[in-house]
């Protein structure tokens, strides 16, 4: 008997928790309820951006945030966007695509209304549907795969130049040492593929000659491999497509074996460590594809105490991206005058010679920059950092 | 009567050493036989080749009319792969199609699932007895209900036939000692054998435990199931069995009744060491761990007693490694 | 009745004697037996899982908690591998992979349905379960441990360099379920509730996914490939000694291990639409390992437990992201050297349920003299002298403190 | 041709140091070691700390290369005993699964920890080796590469010296042979696992500032991958045997080498797990491994 009554008052208990539970369910957002949404029309705005702060690309993070930061807060200094303060929401994406859809399905949930992030385009890529069905424009700062934009969904914007045209900048710079053979070696990351791949095409259609296309397995030390491939093969111009890690290595075991023809890096490569990693005497021979930033433009200096008052560090790669990718989507916003969709896409799409680092911005049809603004940049001997060297405009 | 099982010739090689070396004998139909030695004589590798774990150099097992040592052809020899076949289960019995067709065994040091129940511990030796496939384990099905029910029921008759009057539901660890043996030949027995071999079941027992389990291989023997034993307690061995084999360097130095061993000049010679003189022991029988002289006498002389307690021996798995 | 049962057995030479006495009924009910409370808290997990839309059903509540379901399912794949069959697989991740990559290929590339896609998923990672383990299944457990890591990175890198999957930006754009036109992305109206997203819809298929996985896994872990996959774990001589192949053993639980795994690939992949080879580094398998470890290898509860907390804490605690790794590897050191059977461990027994234990079955003296002499044998041994230290007897072991 | 054969000569004798602890560890203790690749990462950390706080930056002094090699080994050693106290010792009767889970935990507490302190950002190792080059017989060697090897083959001989002809040394041997006859022989065998532990990371620490030197570069996951490669290599050998593992470093380097010359540099670890697997089926004894006899 006792355990009878003892079992049904059990079960009235959970019963009423699950009753109670069910009743708190009625005053929040279930189903049924108000999905999020653009907020309230007097409350700030805001972006949101996916970066990654953890995992192995973590480094990249704070110098999007950052650069980022910078421009909500002069924005915020001028008035704001529509009279409504701007606001910065920042999600972790890890590099990876469970972590970023999560980050992005956060940020939704957040009532962001525009998304300024974006750095590896695998963690990229599955977040688009998520902001697209919400209704979010995107201005992606760092990932550039071609992937990207090859789904045609109306609200992706790169302003990073894509793979296709930094190639098509090392392709001409290629022709303009006069190399006639040239190489290039990837690190098997989607951006550094597809930019590799996007250059042995072009070279090809240029007709230059491809000597070899390799990869290698980044975070590792040893690529004496590849060294010893191009000390054989003897290209003129090798065209590194990876991070700076990897490339100061190559470049240095490289040298060591013999190669003695330009060196061109990538983007990803462009960064003072490269000439650290590479040693004293490594990086004469280097130069590098790049879109400009403010230390090789002139008049940046305020822009860069700027930045390293905020931040408390230099600014890095895609921090001046980042920086305009805000500016961007808050002057299309500001143009749009409203926070709608279609509104803002339209107006992006209507940006016309909008000034930023990497020179006047305006969307092409595939919503790429009309021109990749990359210019090619050596490395001084004096501090390791990289300067402007040639802005392939003449 | 034909034999359940006919060893012959069995020769084991570690390396250079010969563990076991043209090992002959046979096992008939529900007797019980022992097989003594001092330590490091090749009980245990013998008993090893014989339930299929390793693999003989050569010699024939046969049990119940079927070869357990499998003819490995010439070519897979040359070309050196016959290990790697082996390790598959090609060319050769694996222990768990001996102990399927009829061979059961227990270990030296008790090898229980200590991480399962004692009465899972019983219901594992019925894997192969049972009805039970994936798709019904999956579903649940009534044929998968009365499985496990006739499964439970039958590892509990075994617990009982053996004398477990603990918990089942306990873990073996949580076991005093003797009940772990006593579980350990349950599970033997819940394998259905027709042969039974126990390598030292009464190491670690008391005198009342000692008594006790011979009862259960009486018992165990009644229900038509051979034992044989391998066994350092002279006691209970010349009292229990009804034939003994005497190893000693992996040779058979005797095979006999209990009468016709104690009276065997080469085993007490075995056992003891020692010339006429009553010179001093052998060392390299000491280094095995042999046996202390006076209590092997008394065991012999007298054969009741008991008295005697195995000393630290090689475990069995490591005999193999004394090179 | 007892014929009935003998049927159920396949014929063998030697049968149990009856038992001597009947044992008493299991208890039933809620608090009274183990079962019946496990039920009934996993009854209440699942329905409180279920109105978790109706509660929260913000796109970040559910895409995490659909990610967490998906990494139940994953953790108790791998339950099956490290729990019960004690096979330490450091490359799990690839048949989590396996699974993804195979959906996302048969959707994109092919153009299949996803439900065609199941049965290739499933095939797929039979034939991967197979082929990893078959060459390696016969080694120790740590040499088993570095090969599955090297087949993880294997199957990444490969995965990585091909062209089939996308290379290093993976595989997008894969569709939802859909069947003879109807998707899921269609939204749907159950019972007057709209599900407006198939975010939401795609959680309540998830959930009955993993409710059915996680039973099935459970099942399977208590019926006779169960104690077999156990008995190899515990002591692999020993259960081919009582005639379990324990090789066959082995490779069955390692199949099942990735059929399980692979499913839950397929459940991501539809789930994030986009999969790239970063999602299937070292990483996620430790990750994966350290649930099962943590929540307790072989506890149901604990794997569950673990695998929530593996797959939500980086959620909830977003500032301590970087910090992640750190702690979890600390806590994998902590927790094996202070609770090694996890938070949650597969032999824990209620609190309350501990006292109530079964009494031992009534001492019969029907069974003679054995039991008799042994009774009083077993009594008198000291337990100190009978314990067993590593396997020897404790004889041995004294003797050998001595010397 | 010649240049793939000296290629892998230079990974190969990184391979091998690193796969020296992997082996001796192995050998007495049975346990996989995982955090010993990590030890390689903390010997490079360590150098670089050290330099860094005494504000030295590109120098090229191989007296002072010398000197931290030496400072790294010992602090990377006495870590090495550290976690064999904390972390292992109480597992030791443990089954095999718990020791490898806890391994695993050390490598992420080391990997993190590292990484929480320094950042994840790579950094330039302040020492950098001179890298002037000559040819010999078509194969481009550098000075730094000489000075690579030449330290490698000095540590490795102290190593065989230690253990074929010291009291320790014999210890080793008897607990790897037989753990309980050694302990009735006298032999302490907390203290010989200590040693053993100290002597393999102090070279795993070695092999750490060595790359560090040469490569230039050095990351907090640096020691993963080196840490399977150098198993991989212990297995080759024949684990558990120091020769065994020197080979194998050797062997692995020059097949990396080469494959990774025909299949290119993206398969370069697919072949060598695919190596690990062949080898573990066909030769789990690796080439200078006793044979293991066929026991249940």
């Amino acid at each position: 008997m006792s355990h009878g009554t003892r079992r049904r008052t059990r079960t009235l208990q959970l019963a009423a928790a699950a009753s109670l539970i069910l009743v708190t369910a009625g005053c929040s957002g279930g189903l049924g309820g108000d999905g999020g949404g653009g907020g309230d029309a007097d409350g700030p705005i805001s972006f949101g951006m996916l970066a990654p702060f953890s995992g192995s690309e973590s480094a990249f993070g704070a110098y999007m945030e950052n650069g980022a930061q910078l421009a909500v807060d002069e924005i915020n200094a001028d008035g704001g966007v529509l009279g409504r303060e701007l606001q910065l929401v920042v999600e972790d994406d890890a590099c990876d695509a469970t972590t970023a859809v999560a980050g992005a399905n956060k940020l939704v949930t957040d009532g962001i209304v525009a998304s300024v992030g974006g750095y590896c385009s695998g963690a990229t890529l599955p977040t688009l549907p998520i902001f697209d069905e919400a209704g979010i424009p995107m201005v992606i700062p760092a990932a550039n795969a071609n992937s990207l934009v090859e789904e045609g969904l109306p609200g992706v914007f790169l302003i990073n130049g894509t793979g296709t045209q930094q190639a098509a900048a090392a392709v001409q710079y290629a022709e303009q040492i006069g190399a006639t053979s040239v190489a290039a070696i990837d690190d098997a990351t989607a951006y550094s593929a597809d930019l590799a791949a996007s250059f042995v095409e072009q070279a090809a259609d240029a007709g230059l000659d491809v000597a070899f296309e390799a990869t290698v397995t980044p975070g590792e030390n040893d690529y004496s491999a590849v060294a010893t491939q191009l000390a054989d093969e003897q290209p003129q111009l090798i065209y590194w497509t990876g991070y700076y890690q990897e490339g100061g290595l190559i470049a240095r075991q490289s040298s060591d074996a013999g190669f003695a023809g330009a060196f061109l890096v990538g983007d990803g490569s462009v960064d003072a460590k490269f000439a650290e990693i590479a040693g004293d005497g490594y990086t004469d021979n280097v130069v590098g594809t790049f879109t400009q930033t403010p230390d090789m433009i002139e008049g940046a200096d305020d822009w860069i105490a700027d930045y390293t008052e905020l931040a408390g560090a230099a600014p890095g790669p895609y921090s001046t991206q980042s920086y305009d990718a805000v500016r961007v989507m808050a002057q299309a916003i500001e143009d749009a005058g409203s926070t709608e969709f279609d509104d803002v896409v339209a107006a992006l799409e209507g940006l016309d010679g909008f000034e930023t680092f990497a020179g006047p911005l305006t969307f092409t049809e595939s919503h790429t920059l009309s021109g990749g603004g990359f210019v090619i940049v050596s490395i001084d001997p004096a501090t390791g950092a990289f300067v402007l060297k040639d802005d392939l405009q003449g | 009567m034909s034999a359940l099982l006919e060893v012959t010739d069995l020769t084991l090689r570690f390396g250079g050493v010969k563990a076991v070396d043209g090992l002959s004998f046979e096992v008939r139909e529900g007797e019980i036989l022992a097989v003594i030695g001092p330590n490091g004589a090749g009980k245990t590798s013998a008993f090893n080749c014989i339930s299929g774990f390793y693999l003989p150099t050569s010699g024939s097992v046969v049990f119940q009319g079927r070869s357990i040592v499998r003819e490995v052809p010439r070519l897979w020899h040359s070309l050196r792969l016959v290990h790697l076949l082996q390790s598959f289960g090609f060319y050769r019995v694996l222990p768990s199609r001996v102990t399927k067709w009829g061979m059961a065994r227990t270990f030296q040091n008790l090898r229980l699932f200590r991480e399962l129940s004692v009465l899972d511990n019983v219901k594992t030796a019925m894997h192969a007895n049972l009805r039970e496939g994936f798709w019904s384990t999956l579903l649940h099905t009534p044929g998968y209900r009365r499985a496990e029910a006739a499964c439970a029921r039958e590892a509990r008759g075994w617990l009982d036939f053996v004398g477990f009057d603990d918990d089942e539901e306990l873990y073996v660890g949580q076991l005093p000692y003797g009940e772990q043996r006593r579980v350990e030949i349950a599970r033997a027995l819940a394998t259905s054998p027709k042969l039974l071999l126990l390598d030292e079941p009464a190491a670690g027992l008391n005198f009342n435990e000692k008594q006790a389990l011979m009862a259960l291989i009486r018992k165990v023997r009644d229900l038509g199931v051979a034992v044989v034993l391998i066994e350092h307690d002279m006691g209970m061995v010349m009292e229990l069995a009804e034939r003994i084999v005497v190893l000693n360097y992996g040779r058979e130095i005797a095979d006999g009744t209990p009468e016709e061993i104690k009276a065997d000049p080469l085993v007490i010679e075995a056992y003891l060491g020692v010339d006429d003189d009553g010179a001093a022991v052998d060392d390299t029988r000491l280094r095995t761990g042999a046996v202390s002289a006076d209590a092997i006498a008394a065991a012999i002389g007298d054969g009741a007693g008991g008295a005697s307690t195995p000393l630290p021996g090689t475990r069995a798995d490591q005999e193999g490694d004394v090179r | 009745m007892a014929r009935d049962l003998a049927a159920a057995l396949k014929h063998a030479p030697l049968r149990a004697p009856a038992p001597l006495f009947d044992r008493p009924a299991a208890p039933r009910g809620i608090l009274d037996s183990q079962r019946g409370f496990m039920r009934a808290l996993g009854a209440l997990c699942v329905v409180l899982v279920a109105i978790l839309p109706f509660v929260d059903a913000s796109r970040y509540t559910i895409s995490i908690a659909t990610s967490a379901l998906i990494y139940v399912m994953l953790c108790m794949g791998l339950n099956v591998v490290v729990g019960y069959a004690g096979l330490l697989d450091l490359g799990y991740i690839a048949f989590f992979a396996v699974g993804a990559y195979v959906s996302g290929i048969f959707t994109t590339v092919l153009g299949f349905p996803m439900w065609l896609a199941l049965p290739a998923t499933i095939l797929a990672c039979i034939l991967a379960g197979i082929i990893i383990g078959a060459p390696t299944l016969r080694l120790r457990s740590d040499y088993l441990a570095i090969v599955t890591l090297g087949f993880g990175e294997i199957i990444r890198i490969t995965a990585n360099n091909l062209e089939v999957t996308g290379g290093p930006s993976g595989i997008h754009g894969i569709p939802t379920w859909e069947f003879f036109g109807w998707s899921f992305a269609d939204g749907f109206t159950i019972g007057g509730i709209e599900f407006p997203e198939r975010v939401v819809f795609y959680y309540f298929v998830a959930l009955v996914v993993i409710v059915v996985g996680v039973i099935g896994a459970g099942r399977l872990g208590k019926g006779k490939l169960g104690r077999a996959w156990k008995a190899v774990r515990d002591d692999e001589d020993a259960a081919e000694a009582m005639g379990i192949n324990t090789y066959v053993a082995k490779i069955s639980a390692y199949i099942i291990g990735a059929v399980w795994a692979g499913m839950a690939g397929q459940l991501m992949a539809t789930h994030l639409s986009a999969i790239s080879p970063n999602s299937f580094q070292f990483l996620y398998s430790t990750l994966i390992l350290m649930a099962v470890v943590l929540g307790g290898m072989g506890s149901t509860p604990g794997v569950i437990i673990g695998a929530l907390f593996v797959s939500l804490a980086p959620e909830l605690l977003r500032d301590f992201a970087e910090w992640r790794y750190l702690i979890f590897g600390v806590l994998l050191v902590v927790v094996m050297l202070f609770r090694p059977a996890g938070l949650w461990p597969a032999t824990a027994v209620l609190p309350w349920l501990k006292k109530r234990r079964p009494q031992p079955p009534p001492f019969t003296a029907a069974i003679g003299a054995v039991d008799e002499a042994a009774s009083t044998g077993g009594d008198a041994v000291e337990p100190s002298v009978m314990e067993s230290v590593d396997g020897l007897p404790a004889t041995d072991a004294e003797e050998g403190r001595r010397g | 041709m010649m240049q793939l054969i000296w290629n892998g000569i230079i990974v190969g004798s990184f391979y091998a140091l690193v796969a020296l602890g992997y082996s001796m560890v192995y050998g007495i203790i049975k346990l996989l070691n995982f955090a010993h690749g990590d030890i390689y990462m903390l010997g490079a950390f360590v150098g670089f700390f050290t330099l860094s706080s005494f504000g030295i930056s590109n120098e090229t002094s191989i007296p002072l290369l010398l000197v931290v090699l030496l400072l790294s080994m010992v602090t990377t050693g006495l870590i090495g005993v550290g976690i064999e106290r904390i972390a292992y010792r109480p597992l030791r009767r443990s089954p095999r699964l718990a020791v490898l889970i806890t391994a695993i935990g050390v490598s992420f507490t080391l990997e993190y920890g590292v990484r929480q302190i320094f950042g994840p950002n790579p950094e330039a190792f302040p020492i950098r080796l001179e890298s002037s080059g000559f040819e010999v017989a078509g194969v481009r060697v550098t000075a730094s590469q000489l000075v690579l090897v030449i330290i490698a083959a000095a540590l490795m001989l102290v190593l065989a010296h230690i253990v074929e002809r010291t009291r320790q040394g014999r210890a080793m041997r008897a607990i790897a042979l037989d753990p309980q006859g050694a302990q009735l022989m006298g032999v302490n065998v907390d203290r010989v696992i200590s040693t053993v532990f100290f002597i393999g990371s102090a070279l795993a620490g070695a092999a750490g500032v060595m790359a560090g030197a040469y490569y230039g570069s050095i990351d907090f996951l640096m020691g993963f991958i080196i840490g399977l490669k150098a198993f991989t290599a212990a297995v080759i050998g024949g684990i558990g045997n120091l020769y065994g593992a020197m080979l194998g470093g050797l062997l692995l380097g020059l097949l990396e080498s080469f494959g990774a010359a025909w299949f290119g540099g993206e398969w370069r670890d697919v072949f060598s797990f695919a190596f690990l697997i062949l080898f573990l089926t066909f030769k789990p004894t690796g080439l200078l491994g006793a044979r293991v006899v066929e026991r249940m």
